[in-house]
Order: C-alpha cells, then sequence, then structure tokens
C-alpha cells in the first residue's frame, strides 16, 4: 500500500518534469527561426510526448505517437521545408489577432479540463458504457490478446476499415504532391 | 534503483535539450535528437520496470528502430537539399 | 536458398520473442508473415551474402568480447576526460589504411571503430578509413592495427 | 540477494555513463568532439543499464526483448554517428582542433 502510494508521487513527479520538457521544447520550436532546427525540436516533441503517454499507462498511444509524431511528421516536415524555404520569414506585423484566438481557445480548454473527471477514476462516463463488456469478452469473442487491437481491429472493424482508406488516400495525395513539386523545383529559389 | 537510471535519464535529457536548443549547426541537433531517441528507449525501458510494467518493453523496441530510421532520413534529406542548393 | 532459410528462422525468433502468445494459430500467422517479408526481401534481392552474413556467425562471439573490453577500456578513458575540470584533449582527423578484402569487412572495421568510445569513422573509400578521434592517443592505438588484426582475421579467406 | 547487488551496481554504472554522455554533449567545443561523448552513452551506458534490467528481469522473455534492444542500438548507433560525422564532413563543417583556445 505504501510502496503503491511511493510510486503515484514518483510519476507525479516524472510527468512535471516531462512536461516542463514539453513546454521548454515548443518554446524554442516556436521561437526558432531556423525551420531545420524546429522540425528536429518537433520530433523531439514527439518523443517526450510519447514517454508521457508511457508514464500515463496509455502504451498504445504511445506507439502510434512514437511512429507517426516523432517519426513520419518529421520526415513530412523536412519534405515540405525542401519543397519551400529553410527560414521563417518575419512577419510583416505583429500577429495579434492569431495571439487572441491563441490564448481564447487555449483558456477555454484549460477551463474545461475543470469538468473532466479524475484521472483514473472508473467512474467516469467513458468507462461505464461499453467498455467493461469489451474488457470482459474480447478475449472470448474475438481471440485477441490485446483489448485495444480487439476493439480497433474488430469491434469497430468497418470503422477502423475506412479510416485505413482515409490515411493510405492522403498519404498517396502527399506522395504525389511531393513527387510533382519535386520534378517542377527546377528553377531554384532556395534562401 | 530503477528510480536512479530514470532520475540520469531524465537529467541527460535535458542536457541534450539545451544541446538541441543551442545547435548551432544542424548537426548538434540532430545529434541531439539522436541522443534523445536513445535515452526515450531507455527511459520507457525504466518506467516499465518502475511501474512493474514490463511489456513497455515493445514501445522501447519501436523506438530504437524509429530513431534510427529517423536519423538516416534527415541526413539523407540534408544532403539532398544542400547539393540542390549548390547547383 | 540456404541464405532465406536462415533470415527466416532469425525472423521467426524474432517474431517468437515478441509475442508472447504460443497459440497453434499465432504460430501459423506468424509463420505466414515471416515467409511474406523473406519472400518480399527476396525479390528485392537483398537476400546473400552481404545481406545476411551467416558465415561470420561462429568467429563472431570471440570479437565480440575483445570488442567490449576496448569499449570499455575507451569509455573510462572518455568519461574522465569529459569530467576532467580541463579539457585535456586534441582532437585530430586522419585516414588509416584498412586490410580487409570484402566490403562487409571493411564495414564490420568501420562500425567497430564508431562503436568504440573516442573514435568516430568518417569516411571509408578507397581502401582507406578516415577517423576522427578525440585524442592523438586513440588513433595511435588504431595505427598500431590490433583492431584491424583482428578484424581481417574475423572475415577469414573463404 | 545477490541478483540485487548485481543488477543494484550494473543500473549504478549504466546511470553514470549517461549522465557523462550527457555532460560531454553539452561542454565538448565542436560537433565531431560531441560525437564521442554520445558514443559514450550509447555503448556503456546502455548496456550496463540494459544488462541491469536484465538480471532484475531473470530468464523470461522480458530478457529476450532487453536483448534485443541492446542488440538494435549497439548495430544502429555506430551507423547513425557515422552517417552524421559523413554528412557534416561533406557538407564542409571543420573539425575543432583546439590551436586558438591555447590548450595544452
Amino acid at each position: 500500500m505504501d510502496r503503491k502510494e511511493g510510486r503515484r508521487a514518483i510519476e507525479i513527479y516524472i510527468n512535471i518534469v516531462l512536461l516542463f520538457f514539453l513546454v521548454a521544447t515548443g518554446l524554442a520550436a516556436v521561437l526558432l527561426r531556423n525551420l531545420l532546427a524546429s522540425a528536429m525540436l518537433l520530433g523531439i516533441y514527439g518523443l517526450l510526448m510519447a514517454a508521457l503517454w508511457v508514464v500515463l499507462d496509455a502504451v498504445d498511444v504511445a506507439f502510434t505517437e512514437a511512429a507517426v509524431g516523432a517519426g513520419i511528421t518529421t520526415v513530412l516536415m523536412l519534405l515540405a521545408i525542401a519543397l519551400t524555404e529553410r527560414h521563417e520569414k518575419r512577419p510583416s506585423r505583429p500577429p495579434y489577432l492569431a495571439l487572441l484566438a491563441a490564448l481564447v481557445t487555449g483558456g477555454a480548454l484549460v477551463y474545461a479540463t475543470g469538468g473532466m473527471p479524475a484521472f483514473g477514476d472508473a467512474a467516469a462516463p467513458a468507462h461505464r458504457h461499453v467498455a467493461p463488456e469489451y474488457i470482459a469478452r474480447a478475449l472470448d469473442e474475438t481471440g485477441v490478446p490485446n483489448v485495444v487491437t480487439a476493439v480497433l481491429a474488430s469491434y469497430r472493424g468497418f470503422d477502423t476499415l475506412g479510416e485505413v482508406t482515409v490515411i493510405f488516400t492522403a498519404g498517396m495525395g502527399v506522395l504525389l504532391l511531393i513527387g510533382v513539386g519535386a520534378r517542377r523545383r527546377k528553377e531554384g529559389g532556395g534562401s | 534503483m530503477f528510480m536512479a537510471a530514470t532520475a540520469a535519464l531524465l537529467v541527460t535529457i535535458a542536457l541534450a535539450l539545451a544541446r538541441a536548443f543551442a545547435g548551432p549547426s544542424v548537426y548538434d541537433r540532430v545529434l541531439a535528437v539522436n541522443s534523445i531517441g536513445t535515452k526515450t528507449v531507455l527511459l520507457i525501458a525504466a518506467l516499465g520496470f518502475l511501474a512493474g510494467r514490463p511489456d513497455f518493453l515493445d514501445i522501447s523496441l519501436l523506438y530504437a528502430l524509429i530513431n534510427f530510421v529517423g536519423t538516416i532520413a534527415v541526413l539523407r534529406f540534408i544532403r539532398q537539399s544542400r547539393a540542390q542548393e549548390g547547383n | 536458398m540456404a541464405h532465406a532459410t536462415s533470415l527466416f528462422a532469425v525472423l521467426y525468433g524474432v517474431w517468437l520473442a515478441l509475442s508472447g502468445h504460443y497459440t497453434l494459430y499465432f504460430l501459423l500467422v506468424g509463420a505466414v508473415c515471416v515467409a511474406l517479408v523473406v519472400a518480399i526481401a527476396m525479390r528485392m534481392d537483398v537476400v546473400d551474402r552481404e545481406g545476411h552474413p551467416m558465415h561470420l556467425t561462429w568467429r563472431v562471439p570471440g570479437y565480440w568480447a575483445w570488442l567490449m573490453w576496448e569499449i570499455m577500456t575507451s569509455a573510462v578513458d572518455v568519461s574522465r576526460r569529459v569530467l576532467a575540470p580541463r579539457l585535456r584533449i586534441d582532437p585530430v582527423l586522419e585516414r588509416l589504411p584498412t586490410s580487409q578484402k570484402t566490403d562487409i569487412g571493411r564495414a564490420i572495421y568501420a562500425n567497430s571503430i564508431t562503436l568504440t568510445p573516442g573514435t568516430v569513422s568518417t569516411d571509408l573509400r578507397d581502401g582507406m578509413v578516415q577517423v576522427h578521434a578525440l585524442t592523438s592517443g586513440a588513433i595511435e592505438r588504431l595505427r598500431q592495427g590490433e583492431m584491424d588484426a583482428r578484424v581481417t582475421k574475423l572475415e577469414g579467406e573463404s | 540477494m545477490v541478483q540485487d547487488i548485481v543488477s543494484w551496481l550494473l543500473i549504478a554504472g549504466g546511470a553514470f555513463f549517461v549522465m557523462v554522455g550527457g555532460v560531454g554533449l553539452v561542454r565538448m567545443p565542436d560537433f565531431f568532439t560531441r560525437l564521442h561523448p554520445a558514443s559514450v552513452t550509447d555503448t556503456m551506458g546502455a548496456g550496463l543499464l540494459l544488462t541491469g534490467f536484465m538480471v532484475q528481469a531473470g530468464a523470461s522473455l522480458v530478457t529476450v526483448k532487453l536483448v534485443l534492444i541492446l542488440v538494435f542500438l549497439l548495430f544502429t548507433s555506430p551507423t547513425a554517428a557515422h552517417a552524421l560525422a559523413h554528412a557534416a564532413l561533406l557538407d564542409g563543417l571543420k573539425p575543432w582542433t583546439g590551436k586558438k583556445d591555447g590548450a595544452p
């Protein structure tokens, strides 16, 4: 019992440290004018985020974050930079409107967290609908040992098929765009 | 014991972050990213043991691979874009 | 074909290690997936002596043991220099000859150099390896050629 | 008990080398010299830490996975370091030689 309490406390400290790193990385990525450096920092952001998911016990999300956040996104950013510019231009006037929008959205989100159930609360609405059923019956009904996989690939199989189709199409689109850009990039224009 | 390892890894990530912020060259930053990647692999393994759930190792494994592929992809990209700037 | 079989064995071993569920169904699915990967690899023409150097397998452990000792001593040396109040380093960049006959032998040599803290191989061509070392002592050690000779022995004459 | 002591020593050693790598990453004067402490972390730090975890896990599937992670790291990290150094040299980054600071 005591040991478990201690572990919780430790996890909170690890969370705080990781969140601090995340904020620092995010700020640095915004402040740096070198876009290549920003892309690198966002890669680090993905790595740290995945570590945070692990601490929060969301192992499957961490998997996705590792593959998408730290892997594919970085490569896509680099490709985008290759097609455009290496350095961010200074804005012609201070972006007050954007700042206002960001502050309002951020404030609303922070305010909304007050209405959320406590972290790990078993009585939260999201955990009382079909989740207990899935956890109890997934292995028998689908034969898949991982509950998350069972839900995604079996209970919501058609949903997932749709998602995969969307992602596949998006991937094809990106590849086509990049291919076209690379071929047209003959007249130069790098910084 | 795993706590000590976790603390050491977090400190090292902080140091590597400092290097990533400071640069100065792109390669310093790539080195920092690669280094943080390795440390995240170890950190997740340590966290798995700390939480008594070593199943987390699968993510570490995935990471070790992604980190490598990512680094090589970044370097290829830098080389390619430098070559384009050259001519 | 021998290479394909051995690649299949290695990949299936990895699958078994990662899966942790040993029912007939999962074992079969694993075998099918691995077979598919091997088939794709064969189509890509990467299943050969170079991509999967199984002829080296029996000589590798001895070399690794030696390399591990080498890594430990040089790691301690580099750590001491990193922590010393005054940085006592004199980095050098130099080309060294290699005595290996095959590409894979040279690659093992260059990777061993990089794996050892204090030296990093930066270029490998025309039978020469370019090395960046933290200290001139580290490059002196390499020039004496023990690692080079050991890799050549590992490579063998076959 | 012995198992605990051994793994404690290994993990403490690993933690030490990992931190040395981090300090070196900040302290070294240029990119090429920074590669060396980074490789201390990747080999010694990761090796000792993962070996310590293995001793703690005992003979199980967990140990097999730890071995796999270690093998991946030991195979990929020199390749990545080599690619980095090679790319930096091609790009014309000049290695620091310590002449201007009057180092001994």
